[in-house]
């Protein structure tokens, strides 16, 4: 069970190089059928993961959530993006219509985009780079993009608000994110996202490094626009942000990639700190599923209990907590280490 | 301050009003009926000397040929009320404000203004606040046809 | 210290993911109703004694009715009542007003309609029909004194019968369980029974028929219908259902 | 140099945080409110012209629809303003059902207060609990009147049903769970940081300021002043009770949560209290059933409902039907000082302001 999809690429590769194709063009070929798959397994999850929400959420609030198409309302998600597709597309008629309507195309691609340096299992990784940590982090800022394209091509006040706070959430957010990551990258001595997760065979860094954890946690939410820090989208101030002009399809691909996010991020987070695809018994790509899960619910479970920080607050909390300490956990951590060094270790 | 005595405070007011003021009463209130020209002062005498702080209501009745202004006020925390009345001809429906002398006065006279058609001098923002602004007729007046 | 009331709303948000639902699942499980819980508004037209009180409490002239003089005394005879519900606040005045408890609220909400038309409740009450179904009983007021009629003459009383009869069907059709709650005992047997004759059109004529000419008969076959259905019910019910 | 530029931005008519069809026009610098304006109307369907054609039995259900969120209040107030023009005495039996009523609605209106608060910060989880518990308090209404929301069960000179032998049961087995009701508030809602920060210091309005403005209710009590028109100028039987006035200190959104939240607990301690003296005897005294008051009387009186002081005034001409009748709303004044209370304020603090001054739409546009 352990090698069954890094068996299944090896079949395929060999079976390419065996119908006389190149290596180069059989490795072409592979990682389109990587993509297809991630693309595949991003979408199923996102519907998984919407009927999750609502079902956690439902019974947080002691009502049932869905539950009337299929068992548990697990089809209800379905329903849902059928009846967005088949919605009517209405582009107000005063927006940039180039830029309202590639933003959502963008912010997907982005989302997926995440995927390729993220170890879905011991050598399951697309392109496993050895600055991972350092292309997910640039890559997922790249998303605030899109939610600026979306609000300043909405042509809408509220819209457009939603985006500027995106943006000013985004430069506050992205420092403690990446500093509470270096942590880890100091103990780990590397960047190669399955060399980190290699590193925690012994002890999680969740364990060496639980103040990283915390700010890396928090600056995650901020970074997923996730409630309590949802403000572009913010629905009780905002209205919807920087979607209120978007519909059917178009507003369900900013769902979709909003879920995405959440699932790369959840999942980096049980590389980095949760042990990665460690775990007893279990096969290694199960292992990162049920903790990528697990922090999708903890994730979950903030949102549904939080009331929405302030924008002031929420800068001055980065900018006054988060930062100085993530820069004190450097600190210690870099000195921790020389001292554990000069004992030997 | 301490409780006013009502019977007191007519009597002065009676002396500084002259016969501007006519005084009345029922089981609930001392009723202070003014001439709409004298109104102002008296009310920021109300307000100033005797501590009646707070206006708690102010509307308007049609009846026909006149349109009777109606203040009820109040004290907080002593708890003094009383009521002031004044009438203006129909012809000419126009009160001072009293904007001036309590704030709370400014919605409740555009209301009065919206729905009973009496303009108040004044006021600094005198339109219409309840119905939309190309509203014809103010309804609270009786002769205003409803439509059924 | 900072973070504790944080601390202290997820942990009750936890403890509430663990517990049980509060929420009704409406279409299959009816809400509990109190007893006094206003629903549509009803007209029992054996009561009315045409008073007028209930319009004139009515605050949204909800209600209308149509009446004209009886001939034979004082009284009014009542033609048709009608409920404007989509202007009805349910207040209850109109309730309260009425002296002899003709109106009252059923326990029924879903009172939505696809047209505006539906929403209107018309009892008509055709003026033979009222000589037969108001044979007063239980209502204190009589509203139509049949006995004080002329003996009619045979063609003529032919001619009556068959008129009575198809004033009968409408009002089974229309008010089934009013019309038959005097041939049987209870309510829920003249609801059943009210069921059965709405399903089928034949059983409802003969019964008509049976109930202008013979009363006893009628009650005779009402009940017979009434057990053969409950039977078929419990059969069905023993096989068919699984218990909750 | 960088230019910026003042906009203009509408919240609402159509809003999620409007609480039905407000509609402020702010004036803004980013995200600060420099101004706002605030246009109302959107529901008003001219309740006091209405009153002119109907009788006074025949408005009564009228009045409910007024503040709805807590509908007994404003029928009580109605009520009890016909009953002093015409100096019916109301049996002691009704008058303690009407406190019972009056005080379920007062928490009512309450709890919505607070859970609404919770979803306009966000915090949708705390609205599903708030109407968790209200539902029981609905059911109680459903129990007695047989009305949920809309309950139209005061009546001129009484009370439309007696309570039914199930009510006091249940009103016990509330009062019993309500304080675990409230600890779950106090936790999830009233001790977050975050809605803390949000609230305190944001919205302040001074002492004199809410005189001046005519602000009243618990909107007035958390500036700190002691004014309440149960105990000020007491109505009905309220003499009778025991129970203190929650005061607030600095007139913040803070403020007003607290002593919403505190006046819920002493409304059930007026409920307790009237349980316990509840007399047998008739609900409705004996009224004329078409009413007349005497040509020439009109009547000022007001109580205090659940958002501050509702008053009626009503002009008779000797008809059945009223000459004139003004609602004094609380919603309708409290609501003018929104735009005082938020200026140099965020975007996100109007929002909290709207939501802790309470207003109810359909009492403010009548």
């Amino acid at each position: 069970m352990e090698n069954w999809f890094v068996n299944i690429a090896y079949a395929l590769t060999n079976w390419l190089t065996g119908l006389g194709l190149s290596a180069g063009l059989a490795d072409f070929i592979l990682l389109v059928v990587q993509w297809v798959c991630i693309i595949i397994i991003v979408t199923l999850n996102v519907i998984v993961l919407i009927w999750l929400e609502r079902k956690v959420s439902g019974f947080i609030q002691q009502r049932l959530g869905p539950n009337r198409l299929g068992p548990f309302g697990m089809f209800q998600t379905i329903a849902d993006a059928i009846k967005l597709l088949t919605k009517e597309d209405i582009i107000p008629s005063a927006t940039d219509k180039l830029i309202f309507r590639t933003a959502p195309m963008f912010f997907i691609i982005i989302s997926v985009m995440l995927y390729v340096v993220l170890p879905m299992g011991e050598n399951m990784v697309i392109a496993d780079l050895n600055a991972g940590v350092f292309y997910f982090i640039s890559v997922g800022s790249l998303t605030t993009i899109c939610l600026l394209m979306a609000g300043w091509g909405s042509n809408n006040k509220w819209s457009l608000l939603g985006a500027m706070r995106s943006v000013a959430q985004m430069i506050s957010y992205e420092i403690p994110l990446a500093f509470s990551l270096l942590g880890v990258i100091m103990i780990a001595g590397s960047m190669r996202l399955s060399d980190i997760a290699a590193a925690q065979s012994n002890v999680w860094f969740i364990v060496l490094q639980p103040v990283a954890f915390i700010t890396y946690f928090i600056a995650a939410t901020a970074e997923l626009n996730r409630g309590p820090f949802d403000m572009p989208e913010a629905e009780q101030e905002l209205t919807a942000g920087a979607y209120t002009e978007y519909t059917g399809m178009r507003w369900a691909l900013f769902f979709l990639a909003e879920y995405t996010n959440l699932v790369a991020v959840s999942a980096l987070m049980s590389t980095m700190f949760l042990g990665g695809w460690q775990g007893p018994f279990l096969p290694s790509w199960l292992w990162i599923i049920i903790k990528t899960y697990l922090v999708m619910i903890v994730f979950m479970w903030l949102k549904w209990t939080f009331p929405r920080i302030r924008m002031d607050h929420l800068m001055s909390f980065s900018w006054k907590v988060l930062i100085p300490v993530t820069l004190a956990n450097i600190l210690v951590t870099g000195i921790a280490l020389q001292v554990f060094k000069g004992m030997g270790w | 301050m301490s409780k006013i005595n009502p019977e007191k405070m007519i009597t002065e007011l009676q002396e500084l009003m002259g016969d501007k003021l006519q005084v009345g009463s029922d089981d609930y209130f001392n009723w202070l009926i003014i001439n709409p020209d004298a109104m102002l002062g008296l009310m920021q005498c109300l307000k100033n000397d005797y501590g009646f702080n707070y206006l708690a209501n102010l509307t308007s009745v049609d009846y026909g040929d006149a349109f009777e202004m109606i203040y009820h006020l109040y004290s907080i925390p002593d708890n003094n009320k009383v009521a002031v009345k004044t009438r203006v001809p129909a012809e000419a429906a126009q009160v001072d404000s009293l904007v001036s002398v309590w704030s709370t006065a400014d919605w409740q006279e555009r209301e009065v203004f919206d729905l009973m058609g009496i303009t108040f001098k004044g006021h600094p923002n005198m339109i219409r606040i309840l119905l939309p602004d190309e509203f014809e007729g103010h309804p609270l007046r009786k002769d205003f046809k409803l439509e059924r | 210290m900072k973070g504790k009331g944080l601390l202290e709303g997820l942990w009750i948000t936890l403890r509430h993911l663990f517990e049980r639902e509060i929420t009704i699942q409406y279409p299959e499980q009816m809400p509990y109703l109190q007893e006094r819980f206003r629903g549509c508004l009803q007209f029992d037209y054996k009561k009315c004694i045409v008073c007028g009180l209930c319009t004139k409490a009515c605050p949204n002239n909800v209600l209308s009715y149509e009446s004209e003089p009886d001939p034979n005394s004082k009284k009014k005879l009542l033609i048709s009542y009608t409920i404007d519900l989509q202007y009805c606040m349910f207040c209850n005045l109109c309730v309260e007003a009425c002296p002899t408890g003709t109106l009252y609220f059923n326990h029924n909400f879903e009172l939505s309609e696809y047209q505006r038309d539906d929403i209107k409740i018309v009892y008509e009450i055709p003026r033979s029909a009222q000589a037969v179904i108001s044979e007063p009983v239980d209502s204190p007021i009589e509203m139509v004194d049949s006995d004080s009629e002329p003996a009619p003459q045979p063609d003529e009383e032919e001619a009556k019968k068959q008129k009575q009869i198809n004033a009968m069907i409408t009002a089974l059709q229309k008010n089934p369980v009013k019309a038959v709650s005097k041939l049987v005992e209870s309510e829920d047997q003249a609801r059943i029974l009210a069921d059965i004759l709405q399903a089928d059109e034949k059983k409802l004529i003969r019964m008509a028929t049976m109930m202008i000419e013979d009363r006893e008969k009628a009650g005779k076959v009402a009940l017979a219908f009434v057990n053969k259905e409950l039977k078929d019910r419990q059969q069905e019910g023993g096989a068919g259902n699984e218990p909750e | 140099m960088l230019q910026t530029e003042q906009y203009t931005i509408n919240i609402g008519p159509q809003h999620p945080s409007t609480h039905g069809g407000l509609h402020v026009e702010a004036v803004m610098d980013g995200e600060h409110i420099v101004d706002s304006i605030v246009h109302l109307g959107y529901v008003h369907r001219s309740v006091e012209k209405i009153a002119e054609s109907r009788t006074y039995p025949q408005f009564v259900p009228y009045t409910s629809r007024l503040d709805y969120l807590a509908s007994h209040l404003p029928t009580l107030g109605y009520c009890q303003t016909v009953e002093k023009m015409l100096g019916v005495t109301v049996p002691e039996r009704a008058e303690y059902i009407r406190v019972i009523m009056a005080e379920f609605s007062r928490i009512a209106s309450h709890l919505l207060f607070v859970g609404s608060l919770a979803i306009d910060l966000g915090a949708t989880t705390g609205l599903i609990y708030c109407f968790r518990d209200r539902e029981r308090i609905m059911d109680l209404f459903e129990m007695t009147s047989g009305q949920r929301l809309i309950a139209s069960y005061m009546r001129i000179g009484g009370i439309s049903h007696d309570i039914p032998d199930t009510f006091i049961p249940a009103v016990r087995s509330y009062i019993a769970d309500f304080p675990k009701m409230i600890e779950e508030y106090e936790g999830l809602i009233v001790g977050n940081e975050i809605l803390q920060a949000r609230l305190k210091g944001i919205g302040v309005l001074n002492a004199e300021e809410a005189i001046e403005y005519g602000v009243t209710g618990p909107n007035l009590r958390a500036c700190g002043v002691e004014y309440d028109i149960r105990k000020a100028d007491p109505y009905g039987i309220y003499d009778r009770f025991e129970f203190d006035l929650p005061l607030g200190s600095k007139g913040d959104s803070w403020d007003r949560l607290l002593v919403r939240i505190e006046e819920m607990v002493q409304s059930v301690r007026i409920i307790e209290q009237a349980l316990e003296a509840l007399p047998e005897g008739d609900i409705k005294a004996k009224v004329p059933r078409i009413i007349k008051p005497d040509k020439g009387s009109e009547v000022y009186h007001r109580i205090e409902s659940s958002k501050g002081e509702l008053g009626y005034y009503i002009v008779a001409d000797g008809g059945e039907k009223p000459y004139r009748l003004h609602v004094r709303a609380p919603s309708f004044v409290n609501l003018m000082v929104l735009p005082v209370i938020s200026r140099g304020e965020k975007l996100q603090d109007i929002i909290a302001n709207i939501a802790t001054l309470d207003p109810v739409l359909g009492e403010s546009d009548r």
